[in-house]
């Protein structure tokens, strides 16, 4: 064990956000519950969060490998690890609208700084166990989180089911780590991608890494493992939607890159064929799934699942510039996601939230800057230029022709039109009719900044593509290269 | 030999005992077939050199997860009645997917006999003691996790049952401590004839 | 010095300027609204008069590009910001801005709520619409080609009639599916030749197998957005809903952005597949000719007939440009043009009855001359351009295209000559029965004649029409150079080919 | 008693941890009355696991296998903490653990 | 600059009277466009003595206009014999019918409207006789049809009358497509619309063959049928005729312009023009032949049965254009040009005689009505009496030279289709006099039967309008006999020069001066004996007419139904493509592209989707068993051996 100060340094986002954490233990235990409290306790995770993403830029460059070489650091984990506290802040910032729904407590923040740290961690394991644990720490605080609404029977469904549900999948992803470890002989990524360098590929190798990726699949809800993610979303309380719809992905699809990628590279050909199936199986569902869906929350569910369909197909590619295309999809994803839902947690109708679809009937007469914020956000969803998100999906598709995944790249165009119909949906609620119960005026003031802060990445995204597709690119060259 | 018996009883019982907690119509009794699971798993720990592990798992298992899970299932009270039967509708399809599931996995085992046969000697060292050197040095990285995750397990758990009712009594000890005599007692006099009835209202 | 400034990007992105104007308006309701109308008006204005530099500084006799603006984009990934016209997008951009103005000009009275949104849908469409004509990189131009989508989405739902929806929709939806394909295509000639860049594209050789697909995957695209039959279906839905404005500039420019396609990429890029689909793409033609010429004729609303005859006008631009003649190729963009110019005009002569009458329906009039001489005599004007005749711009489209037609296969020019026929019934047709007549109607005699406003509307209209028909070498020599070094290519090419 | 004189081999322990993951993953989707049965399963397939790794651990004489299933052990009890706590909040709620009951949300 | 004048200042009248008349201004719209006119009248007159009778044809190049690749069309004017010809004809005819205007529309609110558009015809159409490409007659050649569309449908509140503009035009349309189909083939062919190069070429182009639809034809066979089918359109043949009777909606001055004197006799003008050509072409000229003597019998039967006036003279028209054709299918070009000539007088004449009498009738048209007005219209009576023995062709008027010359050549040409024609025009010829006649007597003869109101005001025209009736009956008395030598005659070869191209095989107008005086008398007695028909039918013996309809009354109902050729087309045509159309529409666009394509496939995916939806049950155990699936299928997929 080397606890010099490199080795300190290159945790340092993980540190300050235990440091915060323990904070939070103490002021949720010995302060009085009192508005002037909860103030605190949002500031405090705020800062939390904000010290984490500042202390990224004090990482060292270059890979490292520090705990034993259970936690690596480079600058895709990097990036990541910032989208993810991002996505942490914006999603703690939209609660600070006093949108509690009885959530809203010392607890909740203390939690979800929990499962972000969590989520940290997941993009730094860099050893099966380490995966596990940090995996199990994000989800834990999750599965709480949604079942937070003690009273809703709603949200402790969601709660349960993500629980039962999230644990099977714990179940496969462990039954197919200790398959790959029994066969690769090591748990540490590093060995493991070692021994696939020689001979062939044994068929323990292959059980181990469908169970593996197949629990891996349940956390990015890729189809068919996607089936808790509509009722979670719609179940759960609506901040807790936001956080799942904005974070919790970023995290676990970067580990899916590194297992892929790092650990198991030298069988390349094995888990492309999976993420073939799931990304085809998932844009399918995702995209038909959403259609009929009457609960914005749901539908944005089906939706998040169509996104990961496309991420997976830039994953499926295997190759850098799949990588690289993982990593911007990701990129708009959490600002897609951030300002959806700083929208529709600005909605009320006397005083209460709606999150019917139909309730956006009319936004735009009522809410002009959300409807047209809405309106972007969508078009940006469905894959229409010049916003993000046809930069995203472009590069997905781009990297699935590159590595000649042509008919997968024609299945995801194709469902991006379908996909394109429920987003249109929307708009046409928004644009082209009146409100039959027009909602309440106001109550965006804080979600503000989560809003343009989105639309800002949304519409200004082909300003940046260059130096973010540059980044992304230099960055996903430190995952192992293979084939 | 004495060792292949052992393996095959801990075997057939802790399969016996999995199927058992599936499929038993009660679930005090799936409790109590998985205590049993978790006893005979720790016989085959044992044989397998693994004492530490089949030490925890009787301690920390059977001893409270499987007492956790009897509480849960004594505290929801439940109507064992409605709780019949379990499974019909999906039974064939699932057995079959079970089953190719099964299959496929015995194939890839069997596949792999050959070059891995006996288990290694035991090193000397006890199973304890070497896990002991490595678990706060190497694994400390670990094991700080598993600290937090308890936290979290802990936090949530309480975050979620805790609840505030009105109407149950509770001890503030502050309160009592503040309490001063002449808040509380008073001196009265009594007539004879007319007890203890309190005139004006007070206690 | 005119090419010392990057005058290309300042006629595409100006209209978006002009947007942040209309953020800017503060206001009650009406003033906002009277406000961003003369923003919008003075701005698209202002473009068009920018866009006329072009004209002038346009050197035709240079075939390749001019006015290059080339700018890093996206790192060292072949893509990059590249801007430039040559004597076939030239005009697709002068139209463009020419329209747009006109169509601000139109909407001025008939759009009474969110006049403000309507403005900024039409000034981001203009520089959707400039951008995509003027853009020398696929990814740029897709970006433009599909951004399109996003303001006429919203101008035929928020701003048209009963069944906007369905038909926003509709249109939406068919379009896009028709270019995710051109998408693909576009990705795997990126993935093959490592760039994105136009010019460098057309001097890629394709193997003949690739272009096979690839010209499909293009097809796919373009014959949506021209229509092409059978899938024109959203183009009735849409013109019909669409706010008068829209139709025009539909009608006018968006279609044109098919033919503007297959002369871009199908052809430079594909040249074997181009004539190898050719015979395909005369029998989709001629029957679309032939199919909507008779359709027309059967409809009872004013729009959907004329929607149905710029189907049956398309379908003369891709009979002649897969004529690969220098005629053909001439008449198909010159018939772009003049179908641009000359249904915009007719969309506006169905909108401005339909200001005063709010229908339609061709049996609800009769009779508008009487209250309306000056109406009556655009419209004759405008019909007898649409339906082609000699001195009109209409006619030396289709005669162009006729020649074309006949040097590639006799019998296209048959099929494709019955569309004068045709044309001429409906068109005669539906003029008789909305200003012909006596009027018997109280409302319709009722109408007021046109005000000044619809009149500079027309007059513009008018006499480009006129002038095109009677010097379309102002066209015809722009285009000259460029079509006949793009013929050259292809000769080239397709002789290759059949040597290989 | 041929059974008896084989040896014993990793594939044997491998066997019988897959019996008990197919049997915990059955008593999941086969079970509709009884969410803890459900959670058993899952302690069950965690079992599994924990026997897989402890027997690889063994035949490969590398003990982070049975590291890794100490961690899993810790962290199921945790798991089972939060799943019951769950359960309860579910049951205050609904009155009811049976999974048939779990649906108000769908489609 | 001279040359530019005669074309350009008609446009000019009729863009100044174009917007005076919007102004209200009608009186200078008139004056203007009168002026226009008639000095294009004056300088045409010069023209024609430099050109015609100085033998100097040239081409005045006026701008460019289509130019691309190898295909160039532009601007410019070409004068030969042919086109100073026509130029006569039109300027003068188009001044006299200018100033019959001034009276006939005298009470019309849009006059100055109607003098534009007139002056805009007389600029299309010398735009077609002067054009010096295909392309560019093709502009004068529309350009006059939309004149004439304009122009029929004048009294737009009628419904008849925008209804047979309508027709007109479709109809022409119909010839045009074969017009426009004829000059790109030829420029395929030829590589060039040039009449100089074309003539120039065409005798190489004999042996060339296109194919169509798999069938082969000789080049320059097809192009001249194309042509001759817009020909066909223009000059109402048989086929494509229905639109000129129905043309009579117009005012009168218009079908005197229009539908008598210069635009019908386009067809004539472009086949006599195309002559280089056609003279390749034996199959084509047969076709000519034959279709021309089908007209002029055809148009003959019908003229005898009908009883509105105009429609009368319409079908006369028609038949004597039939005439022309016949003439020029036999190649006696300059015979056809000098029967046009010869018509345009008498028939214009006739016709704005006929206007004056509908003009004294209070807008009477049918003869029915009419009669016993003789003395109260001297003036016009007399008018009436020489166009009509011009036309019947009583010797010494011009119809006699012009007519007769065609009945030779066609019987000199010794050919099936000549004789065909010979013998039909003879018997076209009897007919013509009958009507004539027969409208004559009805028209101002017998009892009035019109009511008394409408006779108590039966009035001669004012001068304006019989003013210009004068030098129409001058050219109707004197322009065959002035113009046979020139025409047909001695100085033909000289007058015509390279205008128009005879084969030297093709001599039927050479022979024709050699025929039995059989001959040369036929036409003479047939024409007499038309006269005199007519005389005993409706003088002598009243009720003759009604006896001989009843006793031939199948007969009778087929020529006054106009042999059924528009209910005809109307089954054939109109009522199926609107029919087609409608079908196409709701059976093809909505019931099979919608149906099966956008909604059928957004059907589809709802549909889709709802079944996925039906999957999300809710269930945990179902979303676990999914899971299994997923889970199972991959590993099977694997062991299957397909993952490797």
């Amino acid at each position: 064990m080397d606890f010099s100060s490199l080795t300190f340094l290159a945790a340092l986002p993980e540190f300050i956000l235990i440091f915060f954490a323990l904070i939070l233990v103490l002021v949720a235990a010995f302060a009085r519950q009192s508005d002037g409290h909860m103030k605190t306790v949002r500031t405090i995770s705020l800062v939390g969060y904000a010290a984490g993403f500042a202390a990224l830029f004090l990482l060292p460059q270059g890979a490292t490998e520090i705990f034993n070489g259970m936690f690596r650091i480079d600058g895709l984990t990097a990036y990541m690890k910032g989208l993810v506290l991002l996505g942490g802040f914006f999603a703690c910032w939209l609660v600070s609208d006093g949108w509690g729904e009885g959530i809203d407590r010392a607890e909740f923040h203390l939690l979800v700084l929990m499962a972000i740290l969590g989520m940290l961690l997941m993009i730094s394991a860099n050893d099966l166990i380490s995966l596990y644990m940090a995996l199990e720490l994000q989800s834990l605080p999750l599965y709480v989180v949604a079942a937070m609404r003690t009273g809703s029977l709603k949200s402790s469904e969601a709660g349960l089911k993500y629980f039962l549900l999230g644990a099977l999948s714990s179940g496969m992803l462990l039954y197919g780590a200790s398959m790959v470890y029994g066969f690769s002989g090591s748990t540490g990524f590093t060995e493991i991608a070692a021994s696939l360098t020689t001979g062939d590929i044994s068929v323990g190798m292959t059980v181990g890494m469908v169970f593996l990726l197949s629990g891996l699949a349940f956390k990015i809800s890729a189809a068919p493992f996607h089936m808790w993610t509509p009722d979670v979303y719609e179940g759960a309380p609506t901040p807790v939607t936001a956080l799942f719809a904005i974070v919790p992905k970023v995290a676990s699809i970067t580990l899916m890159l590194s297992v892929t990628y790092n650990a198991l590279g030298g069988m390349a050909m094995q888990w492309q064929q999976i993420l073939i199936a799931l990304s085809v199986i998932s844009m399918i569902v995702g995209a038909t799934g959403a259609i009929m869906q009457q609960n914005i929350k749901r539908m944005l569910a089906y939706s998040s699942i169509a996104h990961m369909g496309y991420a997976l197909a830039g994953l499926a590619s295997g190759s850098i510039e799949g990588a690289t295309s993982v990593v911007i999809y990701m990129t708009t994803y959490v600002f897609m996601g951030a300002g959806s839902f700083a929208i529709i947690m600005s909605m009320r109708r006397d005083g209460a939230p709606v999150e019917r679809i139909s309730d956006l009937s009319g936004l735009s007469s009522t809410h002009p800057i959300q409807a047209a914020g809405m309106m972007v956000i969508m078009f940006s969803m469905a894959g229409i230029p010049p916003l993000a998100g046809f930069f995203a999906k472009w590069y997905v598709f781009l990297a699935a022709v590159d590595a000649g995944l042509v008919p997968l790249a024609i299945i995801g165009v194709l469902t991006s039109v379908i996909g394109a119909f429920y987003y249109l949906r929307i708009i046409r609620l928004m644009y082209f009719q009146e409100a039959d119960a027009p909602l309440d005026k106001g109550g965006e003031r804080n979600n503000r900044l989560v809003l343009f802060a989105s639309l800002a990445v949304i519409l200004l995204f082909f300003l940046f593509i260059g130096p973010v597709h540059d980044h992304a690119s230099s960055i996903s060259g430190a995952l192992a290269s293979f084939s | 030999m004495i060792s292949s018996f052992f393996f095959y009883l801990f075997a057939a019982v802790t399969c016996l005992a999995g199927l058992m907690v599936v499929t038993a119509r009660n679930p005090v009794h799936s409790v109590l077939f998985l205590i049993l699971a978790f006893f005979n798993a720790a016989g085959l720990f044992i044989l397998l050199q693994a004492e530490f592990l089949a030490m925890l798992l009787v301690v920390v298992y059977v001893g409270a997860v499987a007492v956790l899970f009897l509480f849960v299932v004594m505290m929801l009270d439940i109507n064992f009645v409605e709780l019949r039967e379990g499974f019909q509708k999906y039974r064939t399809l699932g057995i079959v997917i079970g089953i190719i599931l099964l299959a496929e996995l015995f194939t890839t085992f069997f596949q792999l006999t050959s070059d891995s046969g006996a288990l290694p000697e035991a090193t000397g060292v006890h199973n304890t003691a070497q896990l002991g050197r490595v678990l706060y040095t190497e694994y400390v990285y670990l094991f700080q996790l598993a600290g937090l995750i308890l936290l979290v397990a802990m936090i949530g758990a309480i975050a979620l049952t805790l609840r505030s009712r009105p109407g149950v009594k509770r001890q503030n000890i502050s309160t009592q401590n503040s309490r001063r005599r002449e808040d509380t007692v008073r001196l009265a006099k009594v007539n004879s004839g007319e007890g203890a009835e309190a005139k004006e209202g007070s206690n | 010095m005119i090419s010392s400034w990057p005058i290309l990007s300042v006629v595409t992105y100006l209209p978006l300027l002009g947007v942040l104007f209309l953020f800017l308006i503060r206001g009650d309701e009406a003033s906002v609204a009277r406000n961003a109308k003369r923003v919008a008006l003075w701005v698209s204005g202002f473009t068009f008069f920018l866009s006329l530099n072009l004209y002038w500084g346009f050197d035709a006799s240079l075939s390749g590009y001019q006015f290059e603006e080339q700018a890093d984009w996206i790192g060292k990934t072949g893509i990059s910001y590249h801007l430039g016209v040559d004597g076939i997008s030239m005009p697709f951009i002068l139209l463009s801005t020419f329209l747009t103005p006109l169509a601000i000009l139109a909407s001025w009275h008939a759009i009474t709520h969110r006049v403000r949104d309507y403005m900024i849908a039409f000034l981001v469409l203009e520089t959707m619409m400039i951008g995509m004509f003027a853009s020398l990189d696929m990814l740029m131009f897709y970006l433009f080609f599909e951004g399109v989508l996003i303001p006429m989405f919203l101008i035929i739902g928020v701003w048209g009639g009963a069944e906007r929806v369905y038909a926003a929709f509709k249109f939406f939806l068919y379009t896009l599916l028709g270019s995710v394909v051109m998408l693909v295509c576009m990705l795997v000639m990126y993935q093959m030749t490592g760039t994105t860049d136009i010019p460098q594209l057309a001097a890629y050789e394709f193997a003949p197998a690739l272009q096979f697909w690839l010209f499909l995957g293009f097809f796919a695209s373009f014959a949506v957005k021209v229509p092409m039959w059978p899938v024109h279906t959203w183009l009735p839905d849409a013109h019909v809903q669409a706010p008068t404005a829209g139709s025009m500039i539909l009608a006018g420019v968006l279609l044109k952005m098919g033919g503007y396609g297959f002369l871009r990429f199908s052809l430079p890029m594909f040249p074997d597949a181009s004539a190898y689909f050719a015979p395909m793409i005369f029998v989709l033609s001629a029957i679309a000719v032939i199919y909507t010429s008779l359709v027309a004729l059967a409809q009872s609303d004013m729009k959907k007939l004329i929607a149905y005859s710029s189907v049956a006008h398309m379908g003369f631009v891709t009979i002649g440009i897969f004529t690969l003649t220098e005629q053909g190729i001439d008449g198909a963009m010159f018939q772009m043009i003049s179908h641009g110019l000359v249904s915009a005009a007719l969309f506006f002569c169905v909108g401005v009855v339909y200001d005063r009458l709010h229908t339609r329906e061709i049996d609800a009039y009769g009779g508008v001359v009487d209250a309306m001489p000056r109406y009556a005599a655009f419209f004759m004007f405008m019909m007898l351009a649409s339906v082609g005749l000699p001195g009109t711009s209409g006619f030396v489209g289709e005669m162009l295209v006729l020649v074309g037609a006949w040097k590639a296969a006799p019998w296209v020019a048959v099929f494709a000559a019955t569309g004068l026929v045709l044309g001429a019934c409906y068109m005669l047709w539906l003029y008789r029965r909305v200003v012909f007549g006596k009027a018997e109607k109280s409302e319709v005699l009722e109408m007021p004649p046109l005000d000044s406003r619809e009149i500079a509307i027309f007059v513009p209209l008018t006499i480009l029409v006129l002038w095109f028909g009677v010097y379309p070498s102002t066209l015809l020599d722009i285009m000259d150079a460029s079509v006949s070094t793009l013929l050259s290519q292809l000769n080239g090419s397709v002789l290759s080919a059949s040597l290989r | 008693m041929e059974l008896f004189t084989s040896e014993i081999t990793l594939a044997h322990y491998l066997s019988v941890a897959a019996i008990l993951f197919v049997l915990g993953v059955f008593g999941i989707f086969i079970n509709r009355k009884n969410v803890i049965t459900i959670l058993m399963s899952i302690e069950l397939i965690l079992l599994s696991v924990s026997i897989n790794l402890v027997a690889f651990s063994a035949y490969s004489a590398d003990l982070s296998g049975q590291i890794f299933s100490l961690f899993i052990l810790t962290v199921a009890a945790a798991e089972a903490a939060i799943g019951l706590a769950i359960l309860v909040v579910y049951f205050r709620n609904r009155g009811s653990i049976a999974v048939e009951d779990i649906n108000v949300m769908k489609g | 600059m001279f040359y530019h004048a005669i074309v350009f200042l008609p446009l000019l009248g009729a863009i100044i009277a174009g917007i005076a008349s919007l102004r209200q201004h009608h009186n200078i719209a008139t004056l203007v466009s009168i002026a226009g006119v008639c000095l294009s009248l004056v300088l045409s007159c010069f023209a024609f003595v430099e050109i015609a009778l100085g033998g100097q044809a040239l081409t005045v190049e006026v701008a460019r206009w289509i130019g691309s690749g190898d295909f160039q069309a532009h601007w410019t004017l070409r004068f030969d014999t042919l086109t100073a010809v026509m130029l006569i004809v039109v300027t003068g005819v188009s001044s006299c019918v200018h100033i019959y205007s001034v009276g006939y529309m005298s009470h019309d609110k849009a006059r100055g409207r109607f003098m534009a558009y007139l002056s805009l015809f007389t600029f299309a159409m010398l735009m077609l006789v002067t054009a010096d490409n295909l392309v560019q007659l093709f502009f004068g050649w529309e350009g006059v049809g939309v004149a004439s569309y304009l122009l029929i449908g004048f009294w737009y509140h009628k419904e008849s009358a925008h209804t047979a503009a309508m027709k007109a035009f479709v109809v022409n349309r119909v010839g045009d497509f074969g017009f426009a189909l004829g000059i790109i083939s030829i420029f395929a062919l030829m590589g060039s619309v040039q009449f100089s190069d074309i003539f120039a070429n065409a005798s190489t182009y004999q042996s060339h063959v296109i194919t169509v639809f798999g069938l082969s034809m000789p080049a320059l066979e097809l192009v001249s049928i194309l042509l001759f089918i817009g020909a066909m359109g223009k000059s109402a043949q048989l086929g494509l005729h229905t639109w000129l009777p129905d043309a009579m909606e117009g005012p009168t001055p218009v079908s005197a312009l229009i539908h008598a004197a210069t635009m019908v006799t386009a067809g004539v003008f472009l086949v006599c023009r195309m002559s280089p050509v056609i003279e390749y072409a034996p199959l084509a000229l047969d076709i000519i032949t034959i279709v021309g003597a089908l007209t002029a019998i055809f148009a003959a039967t019908v003229g005898m049965t009908q009883f509105d006036i105009k429609r009368v003279i319409a079908y006369s028209t028609c038949s004597q254009l039939g005439y022309m054709f016949f003439a020029a299918g036999v190649s006696a070009y300059p015979a056809a040009m000098f029967h046009l000539t010869t018509h345009a007088f008498f028939k214009a004449l006739l016709f704005l005689g006929a206007g004056s009498v509908i003009h004294a009738l209070s807008d009477e048209q049918d003869l029915r009505n009419m009669g016993g007005i003789w003395r109260k219209v001297p003036v016009t009576y007399a008018m009436m009496w020489i166009g009509s023995l011009a036309l019947a062709g009583f010797p010494f008027f011009a119809g006699f030279y012009s007519k007769d010359m065609i009945l030779e050549a066609a019987y000199a040409a010794h050919s099936g289709p000549g004789m065909l024609a010979f013998w039909l025009g003879c018997a076209a010829a009897l007919l013509t006099a009958f009507y004539s006649w027969r409208l004559l007597i009805l028209a101002f003869h017998g009892t009035p039967r019109a009511s008394a109101k409408v006779m108590s005001h039966v009035h001669e025209s004012p001068n304006v309008m019989t003013l210009p009736l004068v030098p129409l009956a001058l050219g109707a008395i004197f322009s065959g006999w002035l113009g046979y030598e020139l025409f047909v005659g001695q100085d033909m070869a000289a007058f015509w020069g390279d205008a128009i191209f005879i084969l030297p095989g093709h001599d039927a107008l050479a022979n024709a001066h050699h025929v039995p005086t059989w001959v040369k008398l036929l036409p003479i007695i047939l024409a007499a004996s038309g006269v005199i028909l007519a005389v005993v039918a409706y003088i002598v013996i009243p009720s003759l007419p009604a006896r001989i309809a009843t006793m031939f009354a199948p007969l009778y109902r087929f020529f006054f139904n106009k042999w059924y050729f528009d209910e005809l087309y109307d089954r054939i045509f109109v009522a199926p493509s609107v029919a087609v159309g409608q079908m196409l529409w709701q059976r093809g666009d909505k019931g099979v592209i919608d149906y099966y394509g956008p909604d059928g496939l957004s059907g589809f995916v709802k549909r889709s989707s709802g079944m996925l939806t039906k999957l999300q049950s809710g269930y945990v155990y179902h979303y676990a068993f999914a899971m299994m699936i997923g889970v199972v299928v991959l590993l099977s997929w694997y062991f299957s051996g397909f993952g490797r």
